[in-house]
């Protein structure tokens, strides 16, 4: 357990990259990346852990309650807003892509060699 | 490099990638551990400004400038969407077709939608006392205009949505974020301070500048929201290549 | 006031405009918002000088705790912090002056905005230039990835901006997908470095790694958040996107991404390393150099061989960037305040020079709809003054004394030729083959110098060229004043940074403040700024000029060669292969950028983690 | 207890995260990717992060799979206008890619 | 603190329900897959609810009753690109089932209150989703295909009533 959630993190990553090198598929594509992303999440979170810590948040908990650390948590919604701006941007891109070139495979996008 | 020979090359780099990472978990304090001095720290700051969610108060007052990039992030991508979702010469507009929707699945759409807003605008509003707040409230309630389309059709949605006002809604939330940090600096105090009087330890008025960053923040959320979804919306539903208009493409893709 | 509260502002202003324009863009006529937009990047450069002219007088660090959050003894705080040295004002002046040209020069651009939307390009050019100024000035490490992410964001939409083409669409999303990436490995490498050190500020952070050896996570974190970086910075492998975004984005939006936020992805490198890496806990002086003078010097060979055999002019400038990236990431590899120094007057005069050089293609597409050397073959004779601007341009490419770029390559390659003599060599021939390649496309273009081209040239699916489209809506009969004043200004500004002693003197200053780990730390942390003493001023010395001579002549040489003999076909041969890795294909560059952080990896572990 | 929820969710979340790579065709990978935003949203929750689970499942359950689905009919619709030819079927050729990633996906390992 | 971990191995129920249903998501056909996402979701909302209490903060609740309100958008949104929603006897019993299987417990537990209201107005919800969504329609023929003639507006509400 000690390792396991970053090792996950790692995996996460690197078959993202997977996906990204070997797809066929632009969408498909930008699917990949926001895995990719789903691993900054992981590994931030996994970081701020605390063993039997619970939610800093006071409302329902006393103030002298054993907690995780909120510092990771903000860093993560702040990265989860610029994943959910980057996707649709790319998204936005791939339509006109599609529009321009009439396909989403990498292997026909051919225009910008040399 | 041939589908074969990329993938070779990926995943010797790949490889090479993941014994680095693997070696640095190693070295990493495990998890679960108890030392986390930053976050001890934020904790005891947001309990000095009588912010009952400390993560907000990361959000919204000790590192209040992630989130106006953050924001601005999101507002340089709804612009910059709606720059490159926009009707181009050649392209023409069509009227969205009606969508036959089964009567049950419509009453459902129609009970949610109050609701949805309901929760959205709570979520935003209880940002500094429980989880939630602006970010994820203005979602919900960005998401549930968007009921109206999956339940009923395009143009009841269209109905209740004037783009106009939500990219002025987008713009306000963008511009009362900034405009707060900069009365901070009237008051004689630092970009983005928290010079608001902080009240009392989980009250929806506690923590002082959090309330008004996180309303800001729920505003621009849920309108812009609203109108990147219109963008894609309108590409999906309404916007046509005029017949004949597409010689260029056509040229580009007969070989 | 307190000149470092106003830093904030530097970014905030910028922002405040794009909002304004972003409201009023709908209804303002096209020339309002113009104005509106100007005015927002002008009262934004006149901060940022401001500090920097306060910061020359006093304290040289100006320092600001947001939101007040000051941090108590021992630097333990909870807030962002903006720490601004001169190197980086200096870089934001440059990035506002350069954002300030770009409105104007844009003044007639895009003679049809999208409906409704006149404020949607300026107001995306002042977010842009939030998005820098916010980088160099930002002594965070996360907030550091929230601007990085902003100018890439800004920068995907705008080099898509276009949609009408094919081409500027999928440069966006190839430059896209690889720059996000670069940033998911920035922050993969910043969470490592806060489960190591529970720190996000850069001093805290380099403070609290200073305590331990240094192991596979500082190695990891150091690969990672490096990486990231060099993939902005477009250093091999990370560099397959730029030429496709480059070549294909608006004018206006090149002369920025060339220009500077390129260099950008260096600086942060150097930033990184100096605050956070350089203690004892940190990387290794000796690795560093390594992984910096390989990469460097990858990077500017590869990106001369291409550049030379471009024809495609805007691609031609984008390798150039490209060449010159890697001089800088040397520059900053050999880690003396002189080399830095002169890297920084580089990125000064180039960002001029390069602006410049764009702004001239830019004229060339929207007079004759083409930017490709063989099809406007002496057309644009009638063009004389943009023609001696393009040529001008590529001799201080070339390191032409007394431009700026020649004073900063002399530093520059003086401090480097400490450290082996074939860098300076390195220099030299890489300054005189772009500065060539641009004289050539010139001689050609505005002389018709050399043989005409064959008529049927076999056109081949690598070839970027053909129909391109003007962008101003329609061919210019008569050039804009504004786009002519504009590289003559450049120009002029890339002149003054050699003829300028102070100028040449502050930058070695800051460059004695910049490379300091200790300094920054405690002018940061504990309010105490270190005298720069020892600072050696940059200033031309014989063996610079000769140099800078001896390089302009060579590219001259290689221009004229090049004029008679286009693309001999032994360069084909031996080129073909590196032409054909900037395949176009998204999953050869995502491969590429794996392959980058591994060999990141192994350049920078001997010496950084022990082999037991 | 929490701990093995922790596991359980880590190990729902890897699975989820190679599925939706593995999966080529777009609509289909969308609703992986759904499911992937649910996993991380109850790992979130386990590891106390209430707040960030909060905006996983706000954009991963329906802002983002709207607008792959979006960008996929707008895409379909484009080609059909174009070629007149419809394949709205969205399994056309899906099984037969995913087959090769499988089979891809163990040379990786 | 006994308590609380029979609440955190009740959660785990569901949880490890997830297992097979994401089979199901990723190589099922068409509609299973659909159907399947359904289930997920529901499942992932009953463990929100026993985790709440399971880890004593009531507070977490508000992440099952925004699962509750945008569970039905994110399936119909799928519905409309998949054509029509197929019916699913298993997302409706395991609605039926496990919505009270799940709230009651938890209404005992909380005792009257705030939080029980909040407890009731989240099964409502997930009842309600869950029921609806489960019951089928038919192929809708708004973008999907782009043969079909447009009709004259206001003719089609009428027939989509019937």
């Amino acid at each position: 357990m000690t390792l396991l959630p970053y090792l996950v993190a790692g995996w996460i990553f690197l078959i993202g990259l997977y996906g990204l090198v070997t797809s066929r598929n632009m969408i498909h594509a930008v699917g990949c990346l926001s895995v990719t992303q789903s691993s900054t999440y992981v590994l931030l979170l996994a970081i701020g852990y605390r063993d039997g810590g619970t939610a800093p948040v006071y409302a329902d908990a006393p103030t002298d309650a054993r907690v995780v650390d909120p510092v990771v948590q903000a860093l993560t919604l702040t990265d989860i807003v610029v994943g959910a701006t980057v996707t649709a941007l790319l998204l936005a891109l791939i339509i006109q892509l599609h529009k321009r070139h009439g396909t989403l495979d990498p292997d026909e996008l051919s225009e910008l060699k040399g | 490099m041939t589908r074969q020979s990329r993938l070779w090359f990926f995943l010797a780099a790949a490889t090479v990638v993941a014994v680095l990472l693997v070696a640095a978990f190693l070295a990493l304090p495990h998890f679960g551990g108890g030392f986390h001095p930053y976050g001890d720290r934020s904790v005891r700051a947001a309990l000095a400004h009588r912010t009952a969610n400390a993560v907000a108060a990361v959000n919204f007052d000790q590192r209040a400038l992630d989130t106006l990039g953050e924001e601005t992030i999101l507002f340089a991508a709804v612009l910059g969407a709606v720059v490159l979702l926009r009707q181009i010469p050649g392209e023409r507009q069509e009227a969205p077709r009606p969508a036959q929707v089964p009567a049950a699945v419509r009453r459902l759409g129609v009970l949610l939608l109050p609701v949805a807003l309901l929760v959205g605008m709570y979520v935003v509003a209880h940002g500094q006392v429980t989880p939630g707040g602006g970010f994820q409230g203005g979602i919900v309630v960005a998401t549930a205009l968007h009921l109206l389309y999956v339940a009923v059709d395009y143009r009841a949605l269209e109905r209740i949505r004037p783009l106009a006002l939500y990219e002025v809604g987008d713009v306000a939330g963008e511009a009362a974020y900034i405009v707060t940090g900069i009365a901070a600096m009237l008051a004689g105090s630092a970009f983005l301070a928290n010079v608001l009087p902080w009240g009392t330890l989980g009250t929806l008025t506690s923590g002082g500048t959090v309330v008004v960053l996180n309303a800001a923040v729920g505003m621009e959320v849920a309108c812009g929201v609203v109108v990147l979804l219109a963008m894609f919306l309108d590409q999906a539903v309404r916007i046509e290549e005029s017949p004949g208009n597409s010689a260029a493409t056509q040229g580009r893709t007969g070989k | 006031m307190n000149v470092s509260r106003l830093l904030p502002l530097v970014i905030v202003v910028p922002l405040l405009g794009a909002a304004v324009l972003a409201l009023a863009g709908r209804r303002l006529p096209r020339i309002a918002s113009d104005v509106v937009s100007v005015v927002f990047a002008a009262f934004s450069v006149a901060l940022a000088v401001t500090a920097l002219l306060g910061g020359a007088h006093g304290d040289p660090y100006v320092v600001e705790w947001l939101g007040g959050w000051r941090p108590g003894p021992g630097g333990t705080g909870v807030g962002i912090v903006l720490a601004a040295d001169p190197m980086s004002l200096g870089l934001t002046v440059l990035t506002s002056l350069l954002v300030l040209a770009v409105l104007v020069y844009s003044w007639r651009y895009f003679e049809e905005p999208p409906r409704q939307r006149s404020g949607a390009f300026p107001a995306l050019i002042l977010l842009f230039q939030a998005g820098m100024c916010g980088f160099c000035l930002t002594g965070d490490l996360f907030n550091s990835f929230v601007f990085f992410e902003l100018m890439g964001v800004v920068a995907y939409a705008l080099t898509g901006f276009r949609v009408e083409e094919p081409r500027p669409v999928q440069g966006a999303l190839t430059f896209g997908i690889v720059n996000s990436l670069g940033g998911y490995a920035m922050l993969l490498g910043i969470s490592l470095l806060y489960a190591r050190t529970g720190e996000l500020g850069m001093a805290q952070t380099g403070r609290q790694l200073d305590g331990r050896e240094p192991d596979a996570l500082v190695l990891a974190a150091f690969v990672l958040v490096a990486g990231g970086l060099l993939v902005k910075a477009a250093a091999v492998p990370f560099h397959f996107w730029l030429p496709d975004a480059h070549a294909v984005a608006p004018t206006p939006v090149c002369m920025l991404l060339s220009g500077v936020m390129v260099e950008l992805g260096v600086f942060g490198v150097a930033r990184l390393y100096w605050t956070v890496f350089a203690g004892p806990g940190g990387v290794p002086a000796e690795a560093f150099t390594r992984t910096l003078l390989t990469l460097g010097v990858l990077t500017a060979l590869l990106g001369t061989v291409m550049s030379w055999r471009q024809r495609h002019l805007k691609r031609l400038l984008a390798f150039s960037t490209v060449s010159h990236t890697g001089l800088f990431l040397i520059g900053v590899g050999v880690l003396t305040p002189e080399a830095t120094a002169g890297t920084a007057l580089y990125v000064l005069a180039h960002g001029g020079v390069k602006a410049a050089l764009f702004a001239c293609t830019g004229i060339l597409l929207d007079r004759y709809a083409s930017v490709d050397e063989r099809e406007l073959y002496g057309r644009a004779r009638e063009l004389p003054l943009v023609g001696v601007l393009f040529g001008l341009a590529g001799l201080a490419l070339c390191g032409l004394p007394p431009f700026g770029t020649s004073l900063g390559k002399a530093v520059a390659e003086e401090a480097a030729g400490h450290t082996g003599h074939w860098l300076t060599a390195v220099f030299v021939l890489v300054s005189a083959v772009t500065g060539g390649a641009v004289l050539r496309a010139g001689l050609r273009v505005f002389l018709g110098a050399g043989p005409p081209p064959e008529e049927e040239e076999p056109l081949t699916g690598a070839r970027v060229s053909g129909d391109e489209h003007p962008e101003t809506g329609s061919r210019l009969r008569r050039i804009p004043g504004t786009m002519l004043a504009v590289p003559v200004v450049l120009l002029t500004g890339a002149l003054a940074v050699g003829l300028v002693p102070q100028w040449a003197a502050a930058a070695g200053r800051a460059a004695h403040l910049f490379a300091a780990h200790d300094i920054y730390a405690a002018a940061v942390l504990d309010g105490r700024a270190g005298p720069p003493e020892g600072a050696v001023p940059a200033q031309w010395n014989a063996a610079g000029v000769l140099l800078g001579l001896l390089s302009t002549a060579l590219g001259a040489g290689i221009a004229l060669l090049g004029v008679r003999r286009p693309l001999a076909g032994f360069t084909e041969k031996w080129l073909g292969p590196l032409r054909r890795l900037q395949s176009g294909h998204i999953g050869d560059y995502v491969a590429w950028t794996t392959a980058g952080l591994a060999l990141l990896a192994v350049l920078a572990a001997p010496g950084t983690v022990a082999f037991r | 207890m929490t701990d093995v929820l922790i596991a359980v969710a880590l190990f729902l979340v890897a699975a989820t995260a190679t599925a939706a790579v593995l999966n080529r065709e777009p609509l289909r990978q969308a609703l992986v990717l759904s499911f992937l935003g649910l996993a991380l949203t109850l790992l979130f929750t386990f590891v106390q992060a209430p707040d960030v689970a909060l905006s996983q499942l706000a954009v991963g359950s329906a802002v983002t799979p709207l607008m792959i689905v979006l960008t996929v009919g707008k895409v379909r619709r484009g080609s059909t206008s174009r070629e007149h030819s419809i394949d709205d079927d969205d399994d056309d050729g899906g099984e037969g890619d995913v087959g090769d990633a499988g089979d891809a996906g163990e040379e990786a390992r | 603190m006994r308590a609380s971990e029979g609440w955190l191995v009740a959660a785990a129920v569901p949880l490890l329900c997830l297992l097979p249903v994401l089979w199901y998501v990723v190589r099922g056909e068409p509609r299973t897959r659909l159907v399947a996402q359904n289930l997920a979701q529901l499942l992932a909302a009953f463990v929100l609810l026993l985790s709440a209490q399971g880890f004593n903060r009531p507070t977490y609740l508000d992440l099952a009753l925004v699962l509750a309100v945008l569970a039905p958008a994110g399936t119909l949104v799928y519905a409309r690109f998949l054509g029509g929603l197929p019916p699913a006897r298993i997302v409706r019993w395991t609605a039926l089932a496990g919505v009270p299987a799940a709230v009651v417990p938890l209404c005992v537990a909380a005792g009257p209150g705030r939080q029980t209201v909040k407890l009731l107005v989240i099964g409502a919800l997930l009842l309600a989703g869950a029921l609806v969504t489960s019951a089928g329609s038919q192929p809708v023929t708004e973008p999907d295909a782009p043969s079909g003639a447009p009709e004259p507006p206001g003719g089609d509400e009428a027939a989509a009533r019937d």
